[in-house]
């Protein structure tokens, strides 16, 4: 299921030649984020090591994992829009399961600055965190 | 064309717009880092033989010709540093640090330029002072007066050039403000020394510091002016070989101004590739930066005028560096979507968070120019820009 | 040959034998430097472009190779800085000044690790002890063990090899004597970097420094060592920008190390020229050097041997640089007669004024040896040596 | 008679074509050097800015300039000894009308490394010192 969605995810950025084409494809997917309201932005769901700020909140829904979350960079909205077409709906235990190198032919860091790029991977830490705690 | 000076045009298609932040290198400079490494590398000032003097000389020579080119008197002292940061962290503590009672700085300072007084326990209104700024963003010359007469005899450390926003201040006129007052003053020249024909003799503070990197010479080195009239009241910062005369266990004996602040090697590569990159500056003629500049800004203020939501920060008189920012729409968009078009330009604080702070912004979209800067740069920049700007407003 | 991989000897043809002083560059030291001023130039850290960043990936990766050269462990920071002289300026300031009462050196310390405690006001009995040698210029390690035993809790300063006399001290042993007394220590590794194979996960002090400059590297570049167990206990020395994390008027919040102690531009084409220092040395090969080295000084043994009235300084064990007189010739007039003769050595005190007191000398004439040197050089330099005794003796 | 002396140096010096050769010519030079006797070594006629000890003193012996010196270096000795042949029996107002520059053509600059050349600076202008002193 991951797979096959970070599959589709692969095909649709692969058909842009230029990266700024790619960006448009990816701010238009912030876009289409299922926003986190504003009365729930608390601090504790700022993620670290962004540039831009980045609240993330995950939640089970009938044993699976929702994702809502909202930034104040549309490209950030973008690219959490991808981690959350990827992982939303999908059961904690596999989530766990999941190899996160497998995300690299997303080729996410070669579009994204090592700054964000860490920002990227602590997105995706605090979506391993949860899925680790309600998995127990 | 001036770009074909510059080794990296040739090898790059982007449109270079961060200068401010580091300048590139022409091939001048380069040559000579080559020819030292590659002809007579040695180290300086312990010479018995051919190439020791010869490197000897060549960094001598360096420092005669940065300043002079600042119009510095032969009895000043013009010592190397790692860049302006190591400047002025030098002044604060072989100089200010016992001192001065107060600190003034403007509010357009860089973070190099505020945290070293912070690491000595000053604060707002608690030895360190802060010179308001008027609406377009200049200073408030008013203020500074009010400081300095309730802060006699006090250290007054402020940039030339804002590097966030381009304002220039009128450091002639602060100065002399200053002298009334009896303070000593330090300028940050990191933004003007590559655009201004500065002359020393004339301004007479009691520092100036400016970095190669932004001179179009090499990381790594810089160069702290200090007037003869207070060179002997500095006490030495680091210490170790070649700034000293005797040595027991003792005690140590330091050699005379400017070798007492250089201890241990230097970035003699970069000593020597910094006179290079002013010679480049002198030969490229302030006028014609000058010129230059003005001439794209001209365009830089009417092509904003046409897209909608634009703040441009500063007095309409900015100098090489223009700070902006779009309604809606964060800096840092801007800056990935302009990168994705070969576009360099710089997002964010600018190493001056408290006037952003102060502003009510996290940050601005700055383009700064380059004696390289040309029409096409700026032409593409906006393409570039209203492409981005459309992009992220969907 | 190596010689072929440095250009200084295709463009010369001098006897260098003052690689202790500064190394020549290989070519691959040359390139990557250039390759960063002509393809990517660009500052670090601040990026939100594609050469920003990839400068700021070469700068971090040069970090970790480098900090890997020495066998750090991730967990361990690596501090850029000017050289060694900066490093140990850092550790005094940053964190032996206010938290220790005794400084304990060897006899055999370059003024870099003599004058920047003197600074602080210590000398000898007062702050600061030196620990005694041997006839053959060892270490008296007894001496030691006696100055840690009354001064428990003490900072030991300690040269890994010894720049005038290429003496090695057995760090280790040093190491672990200091810690039953408590101490801390920092090496300063500037003659040893380039050719020991360093483990710091096993050598375990808590600062190591050495300099590019005599690894094959560019000028104006040095690393710092920091033991992961009292990296938080150093407060920084130099602040501005890159070192911030906030900074409002009222006060600064510091990044985490190694960025907090790294203020301002850094010399980034340095730091990328250092990695491929180390990379050369690690190809050239730590044995290989070091037979090479076996090898050219048991010829230097023997042929000092069949010249009278010659005083060789040393254990003959010496690593890499040996020190020498000639009866009633001043080192001086000999480095002028080689110079003249195209073979570069250095003549004088080697920064090392006190122990040249102690041995009732003003100087010796040194060579020291790099990977390009070879018997050629060797006998070179000898047939100079012996024309030089024969002019200056009549 | 100055100029005459510089010339004939000139000429001597010339006549090597290798730098060591030349100083094998000035280390000779340097052993007819009138010596100042020990007891006379005052550190006040130490010459500052040579890596060397060199003491020089001259004397005036009836209304012209006798020199006397001595060095730890057999180098610097030879080029006092040059200092001495050029300088020694003239009389004061010859030396200060005497143009500095004009010794130039000897080189000495170029055979003598910057810290040396600032030792041999400071000699002529001991020279000259006396010279002035005299002359009144
Ligand atoms: C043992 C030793 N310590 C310190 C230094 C100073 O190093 P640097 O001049 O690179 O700061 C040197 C180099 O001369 C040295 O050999
Ligand atoms: C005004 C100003 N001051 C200080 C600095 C710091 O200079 P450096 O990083 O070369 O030490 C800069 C450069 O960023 C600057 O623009």
């Amino acid at each position: 299921m991951i797979s096959e969605r970070i599959e589709k995810i692969r095909q649709d950025l692969e058909f842009f030649e230029e990266d700024i084409d790619k960006y448009e494809y990816i701010v238009d997917l912030g876009r289409r984020l299922n926003i986190l309201e504003d009365e729930l932005k608390d601090d504790s769901l700022l993620i670290h090591g962004c540039t831009s700020k980045v609240w993330l909140l995950p939640s089970l829904v009938d044993g699976k994992i929702i994702i809502k979350a909202d930034s104040n960079s549309v490209i950030v909205k973008g690219l959490v829009s991808i981690l959350v077409y990827i992982f939303s709906g999908i059961e904690p235990l596999d989530i766990i399961n999941f190899n996160v190198k497998d995300l690299e032919v997303l080729n996410l860091t070669e579009i994204i600055s090592p700054t964000r790029q860490n920002g990227l991977f602590h997105m995706i830490n605090r979506i391993l965190e949860y899925a680790a705690l309600w998995r127990l | 064309m001036i770009k074909d000076d510059f080794p990296y045009f040739r090898n790059n298609n982007i449109v270079y717009l961060d200068s401010a932040s580091t300048t590139q290198k022409p091939q001048i400079v380069l040559d000579s880092i080559m020819e030292y490494y590659t002809h007579y590398c040695s180290n300086t000032h312990r010479g018995s033989y051919n190439h020791g003097d010869k490197t000897t000389t060549k960094f001598e020579e360096s420092r005669n010709y940065i300043k002079e080119f600042i119009g510095g008197r032969p009895k000043d002292t013009l010592i190397f540093t790692k860049g302006v940061t190591e400047g002025i962290n030098l002044v604060a503590n072989s100089y200010v640090k016992n001192n001065f009672k107060s600190v003034i700085i403007s509010s357009l300072e860089h973070h190099s330029n505020i945290t070293p007084w912070h690491m000595q326990g000053r604060t707002l209104g608690n030895g360190l002072e802060v010179i308001g700024y008027n609406k377009d963003l200049t200073i408030d010359l008013n203020h500074l007066e009010d400081l300095l007469k309730k802060n006699r005899d006090s250290f007054l450390s402020i940039t030339h050039i804002s590097n966030a926003f381009g304002i220039l201040h009128p450091i002639k006129e602060i100065i002399d403000l200053s002298r009334k007052y009896n303070a000593k003053i330090l300028i940050d020249g990191a933004q003007a020394a590559n655009k201004l024909k500065l002359d020393m003799s004339w301004l007479q503070p009691d520092f100036y510091t400016f970095s190669a990197h932004k001179c179009y010479g090499p990381t790594g080195v810089g160069a702290l002016y200090v007037n003869s009239s207070i060179i002997n009241d500095l006490t030495p910062y680091q210490t170790g070989g070649a700034v000293i005369d005797r040595v027991s266990y003792k005690q140590s004996t330091y050699l005379p101004a400017p070798l007492k602040f250089e201890a241990g090697t230097q970035n003699i590569a970069g000593v020597i590739g910094f006179k290079k990159g002013v010679e480049y500056i002198k030969s490229v003629g302030f006028n014609n930066i000058k010129e230059n500049e003005k001439k794209l800004i001209k365009i830089i203020y009417s092509e904003f005028n046409k897209i909608d939501g634009v703040t441009v920060w500063g007095d309409t008189h900015n100098m090489g560096n223009i700070s902006f920012n779009v309604d809606g729409i964060t800096p840092i968009d801007l800056g990935i979507l302009l990168d994705k078009q070969k576009i360099a330009v710089r997002a964010g604080h600018h190493c001056a968070m408290p006037i952003m702070e102060s502003l009510g912004i996290d940050g601005t979209l700055r383009i700064s120019l380059g004696v390289y800067s040309n029409e096409s740069d700026i032409q593409l920049f906006f393409s570039g820009l209203i492409k981005a700007i459309k992009i992220l407003r969907g």
